[in-house]
């Protein structure tokens, strides 16, 4: 990128880029970090956010009324839309495994060019935790992921195949970094957008990943 | 007999040394506060304890752990608290990761009278090995065993005094499955009614899952977990 | 039989019977057909009846108040009980096969002297319902079984084998018929009580059935 | 894009000839007697049809199946109408008897991502022929197979117009079950409300499972069924 950007900034504008993507009706799981920024770019009004640990309808929730039973999968305090429903972890997972959530947006430690994704464990730390990412892949219709296009270090995270422990074998459909857009068609990644200020030229530098422009 | 217990350590008497104890919660949020408590302060181990994380460090089930009560844990997130990977890797503890959607079905299957089931969840991955695949009807599954134990210690927002519970918000969670997969169901509620009071449409755990009732004397708040 | 009852006196009197064996706090489900019974003889407040259909708390139900949408597993109409609460089909079925019903009374077409009985179908006829008799078999923690000690014919239903299939490999706990009650101990019958105006000569005369005396 | 419909023929035309369909009910209680109703005037055929019955002589979906319009029936409980037996001895149609649990249970785990599922239910007897038999921890189970359907007719007592659903007493059983199981979920209702009219602890039945929503036109009363 030539112009220099916060990480908080660089988040912000891959949330709002993945805020396009939606259109309502829908149902959308998001998960920690960039995917929670989601929420705040969403423009249609029937867009409903699911959580994973029992609520059907997020919505913010302004200082005063933070309720600390009434979290979303990262712990954070949420507020519940008109129209919410509370249901146990198996019932929330049901859905998600059933396939009845529209859409997961997820963030990924790497992906490989036919779309699998890695993000729940590195080699050689402790395998700790893994969460509700593997049935978020395996049920959501669609997986948007949201990641660094780089590692610190500068090596693509976009990667001929996953050198991490892969979440599933299932290709995720769009793949959202601070430098580009790819769709996932037909097990191969296709850049559709440009992210502002970013090249091509860049993109072809800093994606290991074989793809089609 | 009444299912109302006063003292927790006598309602906790029937947790011990070698037994498999269910803790509710997602994080703090639904968990047993006051159960978990007095669990730090009860003389047993080797247990195993199945919950989504192990609390955070110092806290909750974390001062369990602290205290080397815990053989093994079987759960979603230990990631929450670092002392357990620090425990891992001095060989002072076993762990068993679960997807959480799996965590929470096992429990289910437990208590259901399901031996196991058939889940996508995991098949390909590295938390698939030694478990057994199988195609039904074009689709690859894995097989998951479901999940029993002895106890279960759980929350939720009001019992009446014969058992049934209704939960509160995101504190729901885990705990209505728990309450169904375990031998004995301790139950620590923030409210106690009479029969009649609760919604018949509405009860979430029937009073036959039920063993025994605690009021709540820990409680999670905005400014953390105070005692009344 | 040396007194001439008529059939509903006789399956009332079974009825009482089994209620006798009922010792509170439990949980009961009632089949249809005499055990349906067995609910007007209980003693004890603390004794609640599960329905397979969905209630845990099933009361009578006076005329007046009937409500056709809250009945039985027979169909029939009843009431709810204070602190009763409604669930789902699988919900209540995993109630039934996960052990939390402390005992399901069944009527049965046969035993075997083990215990094993055959309650869902006749060979020769068509085989078109099961319903619960199946589940309440594997799931109750106590299975009592109420029946006529013989058929039209005369001939014995609790007999060495069965003849008709069974409907579970697990034996029950009990047997009440209008002759007797049987205990099933270490997979023999044994009797335990002769019913008013049975004599034992006429029990060993009409039961196929090896049993302790 | 609403999801009620004034039309109910409009709302059935997700029925094609050959589809699997789902149909609530313990017998007439819970059952969607207008849809069904619906479905007798439709020109539709070779239907499999889940439901516990298939209906009374003559009545609900006794009435479809004396229209030859069932290819298959699958339940647990035919003997409540006698023109099944009828007609199965005649050859025209199939059946498959699963035991009460195993039906609700098949179709949890359809709407749920499970392919199957190890139930000790039926293990041994001839309902089990057949089926794979596997010895869990000591346990004797046989394996189910998951029902997933092209659309399900349901029933429930209160919708809100984004498809949340309540249910009224035991009018629920199967219903919430078969709501998960379907490509495209029909539900009728006693009553449409306003989002927020349903408390979001008591709803059972979330609205991401529901495509469309009628008014109940026929309603069982203490005097049977009578047109509203």
């Amino acid at each position: 990128m030539t112009t220099q950007m916060s990480k908080a900034e660089t988040q912000h504008m891959i949330a709002k880029r993945v805020a396009l993507e939606l259109q309502g009706p829908c149902t959308v799981n998001l998960g920690i970090g960039i995917p929670t920024l989601v929420a705040e770019y969403m423009t249609e009004d029937n867009i409903y956010l699911h959580t994973e640990n029992g609520l059907l309808g997020v919505t913010d929730v302004e200082e005063a009324d933070i309720d600390p039973n009434l979290v979303n999968a990262g712990k954070l305090p949420v507020g519940e839309a008109i129209g919410s429903s509370f249901f146990n972890s198996s019932d929330s997972f049901a859905m998600i495994r059933g396939g009845h959530v529209d859409v997961a947006i997820l963030g990924a430690l790497q992906v490989d060019e036919t779309g699998v994704i890695a993000n729940w464990a590195v080699p050689g730390k402790n395998i700790m935790g893994v969460g509700g990412a593997m049935d978020l892949l395996v049920g959501a219709k669609k997986v948007f992921v949201t990641m660094n296009h780089t590692s610190k270090d500068g090596s693509s995270k976009l990667l001929k195949e996953c050198t991490y422990p892969i979440t599933s074998t299932r290709q995720v459909d769009m793949i959202f970094t601070e430098l580009a857009v790819f769709n996932v068609e037909d097990g191969q990644l296709k850049l559709v957008d440009l992210m502002p200020g970013a090249t091509i030229e860049e993109v072809r530098e800093k994606t290991e990943a074989a793809f089609i422009e | 007999m009444s299912k109302i217990q006063h003292d927790i350590q006598q309602a906790l008497s029937y947790v011990k040394s070698g037994d498999t104890v269910l803790v509710g919660g997602f994080g703090l949020i639904g968990a047993p506060l006051t159960l978990i408590d007095g669990l730090t302060e009860k003389d047993v181990n080797d247990l195993t304890i199945v919950s989504n994380n192990l609390g955070e460090s110092g806290k909750g089930l974390g001062i369990l752990l602290n205290q080397n009560k815990i053989k093994k844990g079987i759960g979603s997130y230990f990631t929450s608290n670092r002392d357990v990977g620090d425990k891992y890797q001095r060989g002072e503890i076993e762990l068993e990761l679960l997807p959480q959607g799996t965590l929470a079905e096992s429990m289910r299957a437990g208590g259901a009278g399901i031996g196991g089931y058939y889940t996508t969840t995991g098949v390909g991955t590295d938390l698939a090995k030694g478990k057994e695949e199988r195609e039904i009807d074009g689709v690859k599954y894995i097989l998951e065993k479901a999940i029993r134990a002895d106890v279960a210690l759980i929350r939720a927002h009001k019992a009446d005094t014969l058992g049934n519970l209704v939960y509160y918000k995101t504190a729901r969670n885990f705990n209505p499955l728990m309450a169904t997969a375990a031998k004995t169901v301790i139950v620590e509620v923030d409210e106690i009614v009479e029969p009649g009071e609760l919604n018949p449409e509405e009860i979430v755990t029937p009073f036959i899952y039920v063993d025994f009732i605690v009021k709540a004397q820990q409680i999670l708040t905005k400014e953390g977990v105070v005692s009344v």
